[in-house]
């Protein structure tokens, strides 16, 4: 099953299951989606929970949140995650923060959803993956998975969530394919990392669109080299599995963080300056690696925009580099 | 001379008197609050709602205490107490205690009383906008049959916020009253550098919704009249509406404003249209209350603020603990 | 018949043969781009002008062409190319490559031309609308005499920086024009389910500013006519305008769109209504042109668009280095 | 002089020096800036440079970026840093890519002045310190200076950059006084990192409004325990001064970063992922130690403000845990 036909049978079910949850967002209607996904769900829940918008993303948002906040569960679909700028003071000044400023009362269980990254020739516009933003704010969960599996069952969790949750999806990878468990009752648990292949060489830390690149270039490490590459899948940025993390950097010594976001302060450097003040710094044999998206805006031309994202080639050469020291 | 220019009402003596008193706890609360603050027992901003007791109560007044909702913004303490929230709770949350109606994490900007239906005061100009159309929603989705009121001042009708809500409220026909609460500045900005216009109830035709006007906010019953015909109007599922009342701020902006922006003779001569005791003096002389009547429930209110800062005052600081609760709901 | 209700024009023969030479240009350009596109030889998102020709044409040629400044959106083919943009440097960036209109970095959806009056396309939905005040901002603290155009859809209507930056070009009397392409749809969303009045237009009224209707915005003439007007009435400095054209486009909204929202007929019967058929028509029957000299232009620019396809297929990919430049000025 | 004057001063000698220099924003006129930032200006430059603004943030940004586009140099007071959530397109989407989307051609100089940071009992929505979501976007520069002097250096080389500038003042110091340069041409360089405490043992590295506290906290373990402090003052975010960080690091081989963000994806976290990746890391004798924001929404009452930031103390607590290697 693709990624987009993850998403639409997560939705679909989570809005079988309970009538609460709704989706809102431009064009999801008879559109089926700027990315599909959304196809077919008009015919199933009809307008009202499938609810086309205006090109007012703040209003969305923000009648979003406050939908949540008196009992609906809404699902907005923000199309590419570039336009997220609308909706910031309703994420982050608003939802973030209502249940705290509020002393605990109220809760906002609404989940974002948005397509991030380049690889569709979309130019700079149109390419951000933005989650550095979102994990910098207290009271946001945020979620970008890797796999269609793993999109189904976070994004079933999200639902269900009482909070607000910032979901990646990736546009470049809504028909990449895997198996996905069937039963509406399959739902993954946000704030737990997967080991995605175990190894004991090198721990290289990833999410969302860069796990299918990492898992291919360990298997060819591996396979070529003789490395063995653990592979953490951090699935959920916020909050983080730090555990899972220094477990991992304990058992290997050395570590490979890889993110398509920009590498200034991207999310992989929160990960790293994690580890380096945690008591997994004893156990280093080497410096802590980043390969992150080039800190360029994604240009047009699609030679160009692939260069400034993280390739197979280059994760493995990151990763021999670090087993070899440099 | 009352000056009311409202049609004798036919309100009952109890509401009426119930309006007086919401009007003089929040006059005696915010008078209360900025003494505090002058005292240096109350940090942040605070916004008073001093001169605008009217345009708040005659609104609430017109919903279903209990059942319907509100959103508010930074100068919400007047909707607040309006609809009826613990005053005890509320010093104590502006004055940052562990009794507050926020366990002292929100303070005057952030209080809520959700159980009362206020969805919360609001730090953002135009924040709380989206949330009201969105609690709108969910009536509507779920037939309940309540309404909202989201308030605003007349600087944040320039938002665009205000535009996209407006319009989204509109096109869904939710049921969502707009209340702008025109106190003639945004700060020190006033209203007229701002807009081309006169008023902004006047943009209600860009969304094809109904924009009334309430010429004279501190008029209490014009205000509730006015607001009794839209809040049927709204109930009965006929869509959203963009109200709009002058009033005056008496006070400063925020607890520090130096007022350059305008004279004392413009304040002064605002307070002659003091919205309590106007309806004080229609009160008695339409002898629906006794002068007794009226000075006993000045006394009640004085003494249940002046208990409220008594019980502020002795409530407990929050526990460094607590700082670190209720980020994320279960 | 020429369909054209517009009074007799005033305009050169010269005039109104580059005009024409500009649609053609811009139906020729986005015909090409379409089939390059479905070849496979560009990517990304591209949106057409295609049927929306006189509504972008008889705007521009109403400014100084190199004086006055537009912003432009998504769809903003036609906009570069009645600003006369190189087409070759406009083929070119749409090919990505090196010798692009902005070196194969921007592609279709950031066509600019700082030189020609070309602040840019965008591809934020009213991302525009806010550096469109700034320019105009500009021209009247510098006393410059030009004036900005500010191109966008019906959609963007709904967007907040419609309302705050129409606001604010109102209270600043900023030299600008607003102008909406109302081509009926956002994506696949009618405007008539997202708004509830008849045309954005009238919503100038929140602004105290003109509305314009174009209600025929396939009728050169009668946008050229309007938009002559209202430049005046703009560089006078009286202010900003809003003005609304209808028409349609005629393509998918973008590269891939199954057009499921609309009807095939819908489709068909705007094609019958198209600009440039009615405009050579016009042009014949008045006795202005002859047959031959349209024909000769209509060769002229199907010429120079294959020849920009050349340009383009011939022109260097950028190299790796350049995807690191440019990013700050010194 | 104070913070508050340093910027008056910079703005008016910027303002008096080019005729494209202008000001605008919400109450900056008579009402003198939220913070009092433009008491004065009003009167001697008048109505068109100091420019009072409806309560519209994002056309704010967007008459300010298209007015940069076309000749002028505006500077934007933000006010509370908070609100520029409604100019996130404008910032993050237009004025940070817009050169580089266009292939070189055009630039946007502006300043965008904003009110960072807690301290003021102002609760949530009115403390945050957002400069990892700018650090995180090329295209633009940000600046946090931490003294009074640098301040005006600073916000003078800012509105004299031809490129998008994040400017963050700090609502808790704009009556933090020191020594000012009263030449009008004292500008400093962007993207140099200042050396504000030589030391051996260990190095701290801040900016902003945290560099008051660790200079007093390198004071007093430097009295009382004979430790000594090198203390690194960051200014410039991006462009970062990477060679000085480094170079520090490498002579004491002890590092702690502090800023008062959340610490969560903050910008120090982004510093430590550096050191940790460069040759620096070979130099490290422990490990890099972080002192930040915790991750809660600012809360108002005033002891649990104080609390969530780093505090003197703190600071020179984790200085001694660094040298005792904890
Ligand atoms: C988005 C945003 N911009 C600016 C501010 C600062 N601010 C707080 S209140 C205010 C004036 C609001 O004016 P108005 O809406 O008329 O309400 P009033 O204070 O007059 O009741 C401003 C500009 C803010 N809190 N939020
Ligand atoms: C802020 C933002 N929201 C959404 C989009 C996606 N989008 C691109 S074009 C478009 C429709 C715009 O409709 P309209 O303004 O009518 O212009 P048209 O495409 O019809 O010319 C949408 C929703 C976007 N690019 N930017
Ligand atoms: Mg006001
Ligand atoms: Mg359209």
């Amino acid at each position: 099953m693709s990624v987009r036909d993850a998403i639409i049978m997560a939705m679909s079910e989570e809005m079988r299951r309970d009538e609460n949850v709704f989706l809102m967002g431009e064009d999801v209607g008879i559109f089926g989606g700027d990315f599909g996904t959304s196809v077919g769900m008009l015919e199933e829940f009809g307008k009202e929970r499938v609810r086309d918008t205006p090109i007012s993303e703040n209003a969305i948002s923000g009648a979003a949140i406050g939908a949540a906040m008196t009992g609906m569960r809404p699902i907005v679909d923000v199309t590419f995650m570039d336009f997220i700028v609308y909706m910031m003071d309703n994420i982050v000044n608003q939802a973030a923060k209502t249940r705290y400023m509020f002393g605990g009362k109220g809760q906002i269980p609404v989940v974002f959803r948005a397509a991030a990254g380049g690889g569709v020739g979309s130019a700079a516009q149109h390419s951000q993956s933005l989650e550095a933003w979102f994990t910098h704010i207290p009271g946001l969960k945020v979620i970008a998975p890797g796999t269609p599996a793993d999109v189904k069952g976070l994004l079933k969790a999200a639902v269900r969530d009482n909070n607000p949750v910032i979901f990646l999806e990736y546009k470049a990878q809504y028909n990449m394919k895997g198996e996905v468990p069937l039963d509406p009752e399959f739902v993954l648990p946000i704030g737990k990392a997967d080991i995605k292949k175990e190894g004991k060489d090198v721990t290289v830390i990833t999410y969302g669109r860069m796990l299918e690149r990492v898992m291919q270039a360990a298997k060819e490490v591996e396979e070529a080299e003789g490395v063995s590459v653990e592979v953490v899948d951090l699935r959920t940025l916020a909050p983080l599995d730090k555990e899972a993390v220094i477990n991992s950097v304990k058992k290997t010594g050395k570590v490979l963080l890889v993110n398509d976001a920009h590498k200034t302060g991207g999310f992989i450097g929160e990960v790293a300056a994690m580890i380096a003040e945690s008591d997994a710094f004893d156990f280093l044999d080497g410096r802590i690696l980043r390969l992150a998206g080039e800190d360029v805006p994604i240009p047009y031309n699609q030679t160009l925009e692939s260069a400034m994202i993280p390739s197979v080639e280059r994760i493995r050469k990151y990763i021999l580099k670090l087993v070899n020291n440099r | 001379m009352a000056n009311t220019k409202s049609k004798k009402s036919e309100l009952t003596k109890e509401k009426m008197l119930h309006m007086h008193r919401l009007m003089l706890d929040i006059r005696n609360f915010d008078n209360k609050v900025n003494r505090l603050v002058k005292k240096g027992k109350i940090p942040g901003m605070t916004h008073f709602s001093i001169g605008e007791e009217a345009a708040n109560v005659g609104a609430v007044a017109a919903l279903k205490t209990g059942f319907d909702m509100i959103t508010s913004n930074h100068r919400g303490h007047g909707q607040s107490i309006a609809l009826e929230i613990d005053l005890n709770g509320m010093m104590a949350e502006i004055m940052g205690k562990a009794t507050g109606t926020c366990k002292g994490k929100g303070g005057s900007m952030h209080i809520a009383d959700l159980d009362g239906g206020n969805l919360g005061a609001n730090g953002i100009v135009g924040g709380g906008m989206g949330m009201a159309i969105g609690a709108a929603l969910t009536q509507q989705m779920k037939k309940t049959g309540k309404i909202v009121v989201c308030f605003f001042g007349d600087g944040a009708c320039n938002e665009g916020t205000f535009h996209e809500t407006l319009n989204m409220a509109s096109i869904w026909k939710l049921p969502v009253i707009f209340y702008s609460i025109n106190n003639m500045y945004g700060i020190s900005t006033p209203i007229k550098d701002v807009i081309n216009i006169d008023y902004n109830y006047q943009r209600a035709s860009s969304y094809g919704i109904p924009g009334h006007f309430i010429e004279d906010g501190n008029d209490l019953l014009a205000v509730y009249n006015k607001f009794e015909e839209i809040v049927k109007y709204v109930r009965e599922g006929n869509g959203p509406v963009l109200v709009e009342a002058i009033t005056y701020r008496w006070l400063g902006h925020s607890t520090s404003d130096p007022g350059k922006y305008r004279t004392k003779d413009e304040v002064d001569e605002w307070k002659k249209k003091d919205p309590i005791a106007r309806f004080k003096d229609y009160l008695i002389e339409n002898k629906i209350v006794t002068a007794q009547e009226v000075e006993s429930i000045e006394n009640a209110s004085a003494d249940a603020v002046e208990e409220s800062v008594k019980f502020a005052l002795s409530s407990p600081e929050p526990t460094l603990e607590s700082a670190f609760e209720d980020i994320f709901a279960d």
